[in-house]
């Protein structure tokens, strides 16, 4: 599935919801299913700061593509990380540095977009794209 | 004790239009006030007011609209020096905010008087603008942060404070009301303690104008910092009273404007006090706000908003206690109505995103005070702060939001 | 050039309620723009529909009212940003006005990087606020304070400031606009003079952003400083431009509250720029109230703003020049509408006195440029300074009350 | 006369005037009449600062009264400088620190009494007030 199909699949399965109660119990279930960080993995280094809730953020490469593990000790903020990981995970640097990453606002989600240090997760997107684009630079050099 | 009527309440509540707007189609619930209280009319159309009618420069205007505004901006001096019993209006400086008041008084005082191997004591319970300024005057004059610990209750460990003042203290630094916690230090105590030692005692007070009464010549202190944004005034102004002897010696902070006398590219001379600490022009409108939120509250009294925010703290003190897995962090002996609370395997940050959803504002995090934080050994708590414009009715529904969140996420 | 009609400018001043004011039983006339500017409803609405309806602390709240607020201070931030076509947001920090802007960057750049035997130039056509914080950083550091001098005709003189610059220099500070003669810096060329030699260039814009836009990238200039309250927006509030490589490597100024990353009593962290130089809670409903003023400028349009202002500045000078007994200060090439005059015999406080009472506000003095002064060799001027709300009528009165004057004093 | 009388003398002068311009007028030419102070007196330490336009004032003992004379560049400050040596020239240093100063204001000048450093008179009514009480100290002494 290319980065756009998950963004729509996500938004469709949003979409469902008319309860703002429905959508935080899916996005708690989906916290439960993020693709756990390494115990080892859960450093300073991986750790994103400024979030109200502490989230570590780790990348893997492998065969092109980037494949990314996460924690949070809040519940909700682990649904938007698996989010993330589910639109972003398995896919080129090239693919990741360029998407869009709007779709939260699509999803009803728009809270967790403040542009402000008081939820990690516009800290999330910066990084994954940080990290895309770390990729990319290595593989043009390689 | 005064009684409060329910009318009364929701008069006093009609003041302040917010608190009838909703939140995700919820009633608003309000419990974010030491973080900014929210602003009666009489606040809001004063600057207005001033804005329609009366805007001008102060200071040295010849113009009638000039000296007006200065009459006005002076005569909120008075009215500020009053509701603190200053000596003299002289002794309040208008700065932005308490954090502005705090920088100043560690930049100028510590310029003045700071030298190597002295010692500076702050407090393990006080927030970041109370600790970093004194931090950093201490490594440009190579002095020492002493830190005066807490006590398991949320208290400052005075028997440790005693051992920790010497000669070579400076200056102690400490806030009348912990944002985090709610205590309300003894400064008068400590003042008594710290002056038989001739040292002097700064005040951080922005959380303590709104909750009761405050005598600064009664508690002795040295210095006192305040924000009007959480005394139910404007954001952009707040102050510092100081006592004359201090504020005549210590060196000007920032410069320009008003505050000087006469200038050469040779030499500066500055103004009096207080001008001498008023840089550039000064925030006319909203030392305006600041003088109609102090009118507001001497109309409303001492009497009713202790009454009605002790009636809100034993409450929901009660209440919380009786919740499972809900615990309230810290216990002092005197506290204002600030309740700092944490649920069992529930985070903070999850708690407070649906309480939000629910028209409930409670803070979540750290609030400014990361040593305290580390010394409790939590990243962080929920934190209802309220004020007198708050209801029991509007607790319950926090309770029942809890209740909510802990079904969430049980 | 536009046509202005008088119904244009008639609807202009209706959005001003100051000025349907009388003093005196006189209907207002406010030439003392360049002290403060008045301001629009849609400037006063905002403030206050912020206090009705959104008002809370920004940052790190996660109820709504705080991300609400957070992201309109944030919009606001990119509105200025584009307002003086900043490279990014970042570059943009909020102030309490332009004082405090030169202080900060007078302080941390000269903190950061300044050292014994290094030399800054300041203009001896310069307002107070950005020479004394200069003369106080050299003072601090050892560094020496060179003159920039003034010509005859109220310009900096460039053959000489080409002199100065040499690899000590660390910072030339300069205004856009000189608030004594109304002067126009030729900014972008003595930037690129500046940079020839790799050195930064400080610009108090105090007076730059109501008179034309403003293009930092353009100018290339390395910090611009400005106040809300001069740009008819609220008072308590305004900002520095500084380019995101200086800032970076800035030491923070005031500490505490946002600005903080990560405090333990053995060192403090700080946050990412912009918020490492914002300490304490920011001034939100002002900012609301700045944003709205940019909107209003924007609305008007610089093609109305500099067509008024130029007509009323040539008017003024015409008529000024034809009367016998005023001399008016300084014939720059480049002007803004601020005029500053002398009237033969008449002291400049005996004749803004019977101004007043006459409804017209001018100022007198020395208008915080006392080394300007003194090299001018005068005690100060009367000093009208023109909006484009006003008008010839309104300067036909100024010259019939200096009339009156003349005649009260011969 | 005394103190008192004499303001009452002035506010009656004054209250002659319906228009501010015929109490300017007045003003301008006492303005004339000020007992000029010494060109030598005109010092720094005789210079009130503070004031839009410069105002020197001295003061002499003898007798047990003081004397004022004083000067200023502008006619305006001149004038009130006038009014405050008739009210308190010639007289005890203890009735010049127990007198009222408030007449002013009565008399309808008080946009000469703000709180602040745009003209000099509050200075100028602190001046002669602490110039009397010098003396007071000085004669308790002797
Ligand atoms: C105890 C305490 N001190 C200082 C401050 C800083 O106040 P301000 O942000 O208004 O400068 C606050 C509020 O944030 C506070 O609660
Ligand atoms: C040229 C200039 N610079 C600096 C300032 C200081 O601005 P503010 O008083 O708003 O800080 C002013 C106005 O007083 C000014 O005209």
């Amino acid at each position: 599935m290319t980065i756009n199909e998950t963004i729509d699949q996500i938004i469709n399965e949003f979409s469902q919801f008319d309860d703002w109660m429905d959508k935080y119990n899916y996005l708690i279930e989906m916290g439960r299913s993020v693709p756990l960080i390494d115990e080892t993995q859960k450093n300073d280094s991986n750790l994103i700061v400024g979030c109200q809730s502490r989230v570590w953020l780790s990348s893997e490469y492998r065969d092109g593509l980037i494949y990314f593990t996460a924690d949070s000790d809040a519940v909700i903020t682990k649904g938007i990380a698996f989010l993330l990981i589910r639109v972003f995970s398995g896919h080129t640097p090239t693919e990741i540095v360029e998407a869009e990453t709007d779709f939260l606002d699509k999803i009803g989600l728009r809270e967790h977009l403040s542009p402000t240090r008081s939820n990690g997760l516009l800290s999330m997107v910066k990084q994954i794209k940080l990290y895309a684009f770390a990729y990319q630079v290595k593989e043009k050099n390689s | 004790m005064i009684e409060i009527s329910e009318e009364k309440i929701q008069s006093v509540r009609n003041d302040f239009p917010i608190l009838s707007r909703s939140i995700y189609g919820k009633p608003l619930v309000y419990f974010d006030n030491a973080a900014t209280t929210q602003k009666p009319n009489s606040v809001i159309d004063a600057i207005s007011n001033y804005y329609r009618n009366d805007n001008a420069n102060v200071h040295r205007g010849v113009h009638y609209l000039s000296q007006q505004a200065t009459a006005a901006f002076e005569d909120t001096r008075k009215k500020v020096a009053a509701f603190v019993n200053a000596g003299s209006p002289n002794e309040i400086i208008f700065t932005r905010g308490a954090t502005e008041a705090i920088n100043l008084v560690a930049w100028s005082y510590g310029e003045t008087f700071l030298k190597a191997g002295d010692e500076i004591l702050v407090s393990a319970l006080d927030h970041h603008s109370n600790i970093v300024p004194w931090q950093a005057a201490c490594e440009r004059k190579g002095a020492h942060l002493k830190v005066i610990p807490v006590t398991p209750e949320g208290e400052l460990n005075k028997e440790v404070l005693a051992g920790l003042m010497n000669e070579r203290t400076k200056m102690i630094a400490i806030s009348h009301i912990s944002n985090a916690l709610g205590t309300i230090n003894p400064i008068r105590e400590i003042v008594g303690m710290a002056h038989g030692m001739n040292i002097p005692v700064f005040v951080d007070g922005a959380q303590g104008l709104s909750h009761g009464p405050v005598d600064v010549q009664d508690s002795g202190c040295d210095f006192y910092a305040f924000s009007s944004h959480k005394m139910y005034g404007p954001m952009g102004i707040g102050g510092l009273y100081g006592k004359t002897s201090w504020l005549e010696q210590m060196q000007p902070y920032q410069l320009g404007g008003e505050m000087i006398d006469k200038v050469t590219f040779e030499k500066t001379t500055y103004n009096e006090i207080p001008y001498k600490f008023e840089a550039g022009t000064p925030n006319v409108a909203d030392v305006m706000g600041l003088g109609a939120a102090i009118d507001y509250l001497n109309m409303l009294g001492w009497d009713f908003i202790k009454t009605q925010e002790n009636d809100l703290l034993s409450y929901a003190t009660q209440r919380l206690q009786q919740m499972e897995g809900v615990r309230i962090i810290g216990s002092p002996a005197q506290k204002a109505a600030i309740i700092s609370f944490v649920i069992d395997g529930i985070h903070f940050f999850d708690a407070g995103t649906i309480l939000d959803h629910l028209g409930i504002a409670v803070r979540t995090g750290n609030h400014c005070t990361q040593p305290l934080m580390n010394v409790l050994g939590i990243n962080g708590t929920l934190r209802a702060s309220m004020a007198f414009y708050n209801t029991r009715g509007e607790i319950d529904k926090m309770l029942a939001g809890i209740q909510q969140v802990k079904t969430l996420f049980a």
